[in-house]
């Protein structure tokens, strides 16, 4: 960690950067539903105040129409407290494609069965076919292309209930769950839908759950009910290698 | 900046799109669908819903679902004339179980078809109402020059939406599309009346349109510049929805010979036979279409596909011609999707955006700015739209829709929205005439790679002559995505027409587009 | 003003604005001095939450070589009252150039004297010079260039005092200042100082005080003893006016 | 991408610079300065500062002010040898008005010219070591391609300026450029030790420059690229600054024959004797100086004076030649600065990129980004570095000075910087390989305004010529500033040199210099 000499940095208060410690610089930009006026920027620098940002300084202003944009810089005095974070992550080494395959053969001896969509109304497949299409996902092969795994894509526009019946079906070992539509909430909603039915069939216990796309965190998925949440930057392997270890965790062979 | 492409080539490529429309043609013409039979008792004007919101057309065609195949036009018209009814009274009679007419036979086929064909001309005169509106807007208050600027709102809520709008109109915008609600191309109706929820999106409903146009015309009249409106006829009822916009004055569509069957999985047919009277109509509206392709680009890779999008096109361009749309409402679709870190990306682009223009230099080609590779870096994004706005003027292209610094979370903010206003006014008008101070040089890398790209694309249609259009698609030609031609949505609203159909709409339409032009 | 069918906006309670009313959103950019990890995004989310955005979402993340780079979404439920808010503005007509000579002959029949410089060791020229010299800028003629104004720009890098001496010896009837480094409150130290100075010299009745520049806000202005302070976008025309009312108001001849 | 110019103009705009700069250069010989002085005295080993922080430079050189004219360098040595002193002792003896060397004389001329030139050379030794060592990390780390990513620090604290410039190195930046104190340039002395506080910048001294050196190297090796480092030999202390950079490996220096005359009202006379040594000790160093004509359009408009860039550049090019700098150590400058809102705006700034470029073939040109009309808009403020990036990397600039969003603000904040690495670093890549891709179009617009710039500019030379270069700088030729000749600060530390003027320094850095090119 870079610390400026002379200066230390207090990890209990750590606050933004703007070009000297602690000066807790930092830059905002928001839209009054106001017509710009002199007070509408007095208004912004306000609005910036209320935020608990001292000397606001409201650097840019354009009339919309009948609405009004800012751009605020400014600082703050509030901090966080870094030695009490603590965030749940998905932990476990990466195995190569290769590796997991020979890891299943060892551990499982036989192939696993990993079925996946993206559900309800979203038509996004391109997350989804990131993890599990042969091609994969910027050089980084799909699920498809495992040796040991039987990997089953049924795209987008899902309904929960199909994808449980497929799952069920195929005796699958793991359930790959899609969401990249989140707005007002849609995601949520579906992925609790999905944990509901899985827990109802009495096969949440059998199976590794999990749920994936750009707004996912895995601390989100964690408190829906998923064994693991992943979001972008996931490549085939980190979700090939979280079903091995989790299911050598819970005993599942 | 010309490429110089070598027409014989262009030309072939345009020949061998005919070859594969042509098959499609005939099934189109033999076959009618749920859609196409609403959209004529729209045109003929019907509208409204019954209480539980199911629209009358809907009614009515599932009402005779088993006659569709004789065209269901006349036989409404006759049975509303004979008890005095108007179309919606009809249809609310059919509705409340109060009129069967599942073996209704007018006793004069003729009549029947001039009863329908007087509804149908009424309000084809109120289309060429439209049509002589938008005229006399642009003649007399004038209209951006092009590249248009193009933005979308998609509150959920109209009249947010047309707030939204008539701001966007006064920062420059040159055309506003409202984003349909998610999942609004797979119903197989449309909803009724003024709607002020949906999520991503606000639906598309004749009265919405009304509201929204009627914005757009105070706000064209207020800034001095005709201001555009955008829709979707795309999804299971695309003619329908291009009825509707024909009466309420949209002058673009988002229309696409392929996009519903890729993208949607609504069976193939149904697909083409619906693009086909939707464009018919789109046609007579004087209203431009917008093609898809930019969408194969998000699912396949912008290098790699690029010729998937011209070969498509020119697809679109045939299936468009066939419907009597004329070049100057061809919106065809490309993209701004290459890989921004990738070495010489923007080399890329430019070939590509070059090679577009150059391949339909009559058509208002529309450009779609960066969404996939976008990210949260707002920053990042904005440059790139810069880079693309900055090719937009520099290849001269028409509709211009701007990318949003937000495009990776969520729908256009206000502020999103005003901030790539700025930036295409900026770069628009900051290199406004360089393209007439540059050239391409001779052999160079450009030049190949368009080239490569029409070869690619020629090739790719040459194949799809010989397997047909069905199996193209089935094969995964287009975006990396199969679709067997017997799946999809909507398979079941698809119907052999009888040898004694009949639509007067249909000849109507002919008619006059063919008389046009 | 805008107000959304069915959605009435209540000004004593005016919110940031996304895409419907009330949603309080915005976007906020800032760095920690601690590396990208996990944890660092968790502390850039619960900083965004410190500063009263809830469901804050971290759209973005750098590793700068040590420190990290966010941008941040969310929603506040605080909000601005309009009501409440007055700003104190250079009021009255702008006269035209002509119109300006016209009104100084007609008010005071003589040629007014106006000094000005930017002080200290600021040496950015370029904003004094817009308002003085001949020249003006984008295409509103300078000070220099009014019959009835005898404008003298002693350019930039001026001691206060110096200023001061010139304003007395040429009987200045009003002393433009201007100050464009604003690092580290350094203007408002020489704006304070060469106010102090007019003061102690007994001429502050007599002459109209202005400063300007792109961070000066009239309100500052009013508050550091100015007569009026003058920000990005005036032109000669704004402080021609702005002498010749408060001359008048003043009983000034 | 080539304009094609006229060669024969610039061979002849080349031959009126020599023209204006002749008569300068005559005077420049015939005088020291203060800092001349001083500058010797650093490089013959003499540093450090009094308790009252005077530098013993400053000392030594106040209390021989009489005896400038003589040459005090060896005059110095002679009597610390005598005394069995080092220089720091005996500039201690002076501060302490123990020794007085007022009227001290060498027992034997030569033999103090021959200390004095030992010293020196132990001295030039370092110099020759350092030289050695940058291209020894070169060829062993390489460097960055250019464009050249070129960023600022100036936080006022060597010490966080550390950081932030470790950090910029891993983001990508090439050149790391310590900005100084706000108003340093007319401290007449060179501050000492190391400093952790000033305004809008850190105050260049020889030990801020180790510390940042030292980092960079570090750096360096970690990123596996040899970063360059940046500071001011400008303003009243020019040629000492240019001795520290020397010694301390300093890789460039913001160096311009006139922008202290224009943009600091310092004495015309000094700034060209000073700026000649200044030079002549870079040639040995092999440090590439970057001159300072951007700063002319920030008061003068971009459109109409682009040709003053190119007037000054060839003048700043002809002094550096005299000085001994060889054209790859020449950072000309000029500037994208033509108000974006302007219709074509764009093209304008293409045009004189393409322009600089075409008539300095062999420089490594500095390329300063949009200043002037910045604004709080940093989206607005990132899409225009955005088409700054853009240019640099498609007209082959060599130095590229990042843009940063804030610069109507404050100084850069780190993510400012970093946001300017990551604009650059995406447009460099992006567009690598376009500049071959493209050329002019005979006879058009681009062509026509360039030549014409090229013309405005050989006509200013001839005026200038005419009227010599101090009329021409009274009479506001250059910048829209006019400086008499006879004002400005500093002008009292110039010295006409006595016949006997004796400086063993100019000899061994002509020699060095000469010897090698
Ligand atoms: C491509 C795209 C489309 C394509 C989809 C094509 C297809 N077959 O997928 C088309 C054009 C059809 C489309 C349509 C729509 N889209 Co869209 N679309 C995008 C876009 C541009 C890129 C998404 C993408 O492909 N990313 C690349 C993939 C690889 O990334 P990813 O999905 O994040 O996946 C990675 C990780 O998240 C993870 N992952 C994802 N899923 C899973 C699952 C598991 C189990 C695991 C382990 C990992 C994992 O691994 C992947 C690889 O690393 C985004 C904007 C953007 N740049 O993000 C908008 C976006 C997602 N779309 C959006 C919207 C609103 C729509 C529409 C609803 C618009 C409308 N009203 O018409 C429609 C309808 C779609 C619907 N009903 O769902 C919004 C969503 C807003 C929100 N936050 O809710 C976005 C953000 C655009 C925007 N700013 O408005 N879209
Ligand atoms: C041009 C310029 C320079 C030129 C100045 C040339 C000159 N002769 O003026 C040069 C290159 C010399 C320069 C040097 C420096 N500059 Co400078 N410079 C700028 C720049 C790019 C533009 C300023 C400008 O000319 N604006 C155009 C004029 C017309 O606008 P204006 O000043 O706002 O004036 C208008 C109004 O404010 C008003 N106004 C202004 N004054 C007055 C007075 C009165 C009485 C009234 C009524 C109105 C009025 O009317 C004007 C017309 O509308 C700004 C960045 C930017 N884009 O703003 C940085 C900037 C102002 N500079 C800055 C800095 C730090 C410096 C240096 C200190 C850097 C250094 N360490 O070396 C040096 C040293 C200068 C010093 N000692 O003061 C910083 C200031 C940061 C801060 N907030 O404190 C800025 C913001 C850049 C940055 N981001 O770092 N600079
Ligand atoms: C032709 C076409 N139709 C429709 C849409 C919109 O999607 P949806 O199917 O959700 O209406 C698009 C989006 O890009 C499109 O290109
Ligand atoms: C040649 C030269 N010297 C110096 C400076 C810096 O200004 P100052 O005089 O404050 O050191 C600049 C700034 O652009 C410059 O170009």
């Amino acid at each position: 960690m870079a610390v400026i000499r002379g200066k230390q940095l207090d990890l209990t208060k750590v606050r933004p950067y703007g070009d000297s410690i602690n000066d807790g610089a930092l830059q905002l930009s928001f839209t009054l539903p106001i017509p710009l006026t002199p007070e509408a920027v007095e208004a912004a620098r306000q609005m910036a105040q209320k935020l608990g940002l001292r000397d606001p300084s409201v650097v840019h202003s354009q009339d919309l129409g009948g609405f009004s944009f800012f751009i605020v810089y400014g600082h703050t005095d509030r901090s966080v407290d870094m030695t009490q974070i603590q965030v749940p992550k998905v932990e476990g080494k990466v195995f190569s494609r290769p590796e997991a395959d020979q890891e299943i053969r060892r551990r499982f001896g036989r192939l696993l069965v990993v079925v996946g969509a993206c559900i309800g109304t979203d038509a996004h497949t391109v997350g989804i076919d990131a993890i599990m299409n042969m091609k994969g996902y910027k050089g980084h092969y799909g699920l498809e292309r495992y040796v040991m795994i039987d990997a089953r894509n049924l795209g987008a526009q899902v309904p929960p209930e199909a994808l449980l019946d497929y799952a069920i079906k195929h005796r699958a070992d793991a359930m790959l769950v899609s969401q990249v539509v989140t707005e007002k909430g849609f995601h949520r909603q579906n992925l609790s839908r999905m944990v509901e039915l899985v827990e109802a069939s009495g096969i949440r216990d059998h199976m590794i759950l999990i749920c994936g796309g750009p707004r996912i965190e895995h601390k989100l998925a964690l408190e829906l009910g998923y064994d693991a949440g992943f979001g972008r930057g996931t490549y085939a392997e980190h979700v090939a290698s979280f079903i091995i270890d989790k299911m050598t965790e819970r005993g599942l062979t | 900046m010309h490429l110089g492409l070598d027409p014989g080539k262009i030309r072939h490529a345009r020949e061998i799109a005919r070859a594969i429309t042509e098959p499609i043609l005939i099934k189109i013409l033999a076959h009618t669908t749920d859609s196409v039979e609403r959209a004529t008792l729209r045109l003929m004007g019907l509208d409204g819903a019954d209480e539980d919101d199911i629209p009358y057309p809907n009614i009515l065609v599932r009402h005779l679902r088993d006659r569709l195949g004789e065209g269901l036009a006349p036989l409404v018209a006759q049975a509303a004339k004979d008890r005095g009814l108007s179309l919606r009274e009809l249809a609310y009679g059919v509705s409340e179980e109060k009129i069967d007419l599942r073996d209704f036979q007018p006793a004069d086929r003729d009549a029947a078809g001039a009863e329908c064909e007087r509804l149908l001309r009424e309000n084809i005169r109120r289309v060429e109402r439209q049509v002589a509106a938008r005229d006399g807007f642009v003649r007399e208050l004038g209209q951006g020059e092009p590249p248009w600027l193009y933005v979308i709102v998609a509150t959920g809520n109209i009249y947010e939406d047309v707030v939204q709008a008539q701001m966007a109109a006064r920062q420059g915008a040159d055309i506003i599309a409202v984003i349909r609600s998610t999942a609004q191309s797979l119903l197989d109706y449309v909803p009724e009346g003024i709607t002020t929820t949906g999520f991503g999106g606000t639906y598309a409903t004749q009265a919405n349109f009304r509201v929204m146009r009627e914005a757009l015309d105070e706000v064209s009249r207020e800034v001095g510049r005709y201001i555009r409106l955008v829709n979707y006829a795309s999804g299971l009822c695309m003619p329908e929805i291009a009825a509707m916009g024909a009466l309420e004055r949209l002058d673009m569509m988002l229309n696409d010979s392929m996009y519903g069957i890729l993208f949607r999985d609504i069976n193939p047919l149904r697909t083409f036979i619906d693009q086909h009277l939707s464009r018919m109509i789109s046609a007579y509206a004087r209203i431009i279409i917008n093609t898809g392709e930019d969408n194969y680009l998000t699912t396949a890779d912008a290098v790699e596909a690029a010729h998937t999008v011209l070969a498509s096109d020119l697809i679109n361009e045939r299936f468009a011609h066939e419907a009597g749309l004329p070049a100057d409402l061809m919106g065809l679709g490309h993209a701004f999707e290459v890989y921004p870190e990738m070495t010489d990306s923007y080399l890329y682009e430019l070939a590509q955006a070059l090679l577009i223009r150059e391949v339909f230099p009559d058509h208002p080609i529309k450009f779609m700015p960066p969404t996939k590779h976008m990210t949260g870096d707002i920053f990042r994004g904005y440059a790139l739209n810069a880079m693309f706005n900055f090719t937009g003027v520099l290849t001269g292209q028409s509709i211009q829709l701007l990318g949003m610094l937000t495009e990776a979370m969520h729908t256009p903010f206000l502020m999103d929205r005003a901030l790539a206003i700025n930036n295409a006014r900026l770069m628009f008008n900051a290199a406004r005439h360089l393209a007439e101070n540059l050239e391409i040089k001779p052999h160079s890398w450009l030049l190949q790679r368009s080239a490569e790209v029409l070869d690619r694309a020629i090739t790719m249609l040459e194949r799809i002559a010989e397997i047909g259009l069905f199996q193209a698609i089935a094969d995964g030609m287009f975006a990396d995505i199969k679709r067997p031609p017997e799946g999809g949505k909507g398979g079941d609203g698809v119907v052999l027409k009888s040898a004694d159909y009949a639509n007067p709409l249909l000849k109507i339409l002919t008619e006059k587009v063919h008389g046009r032009h």
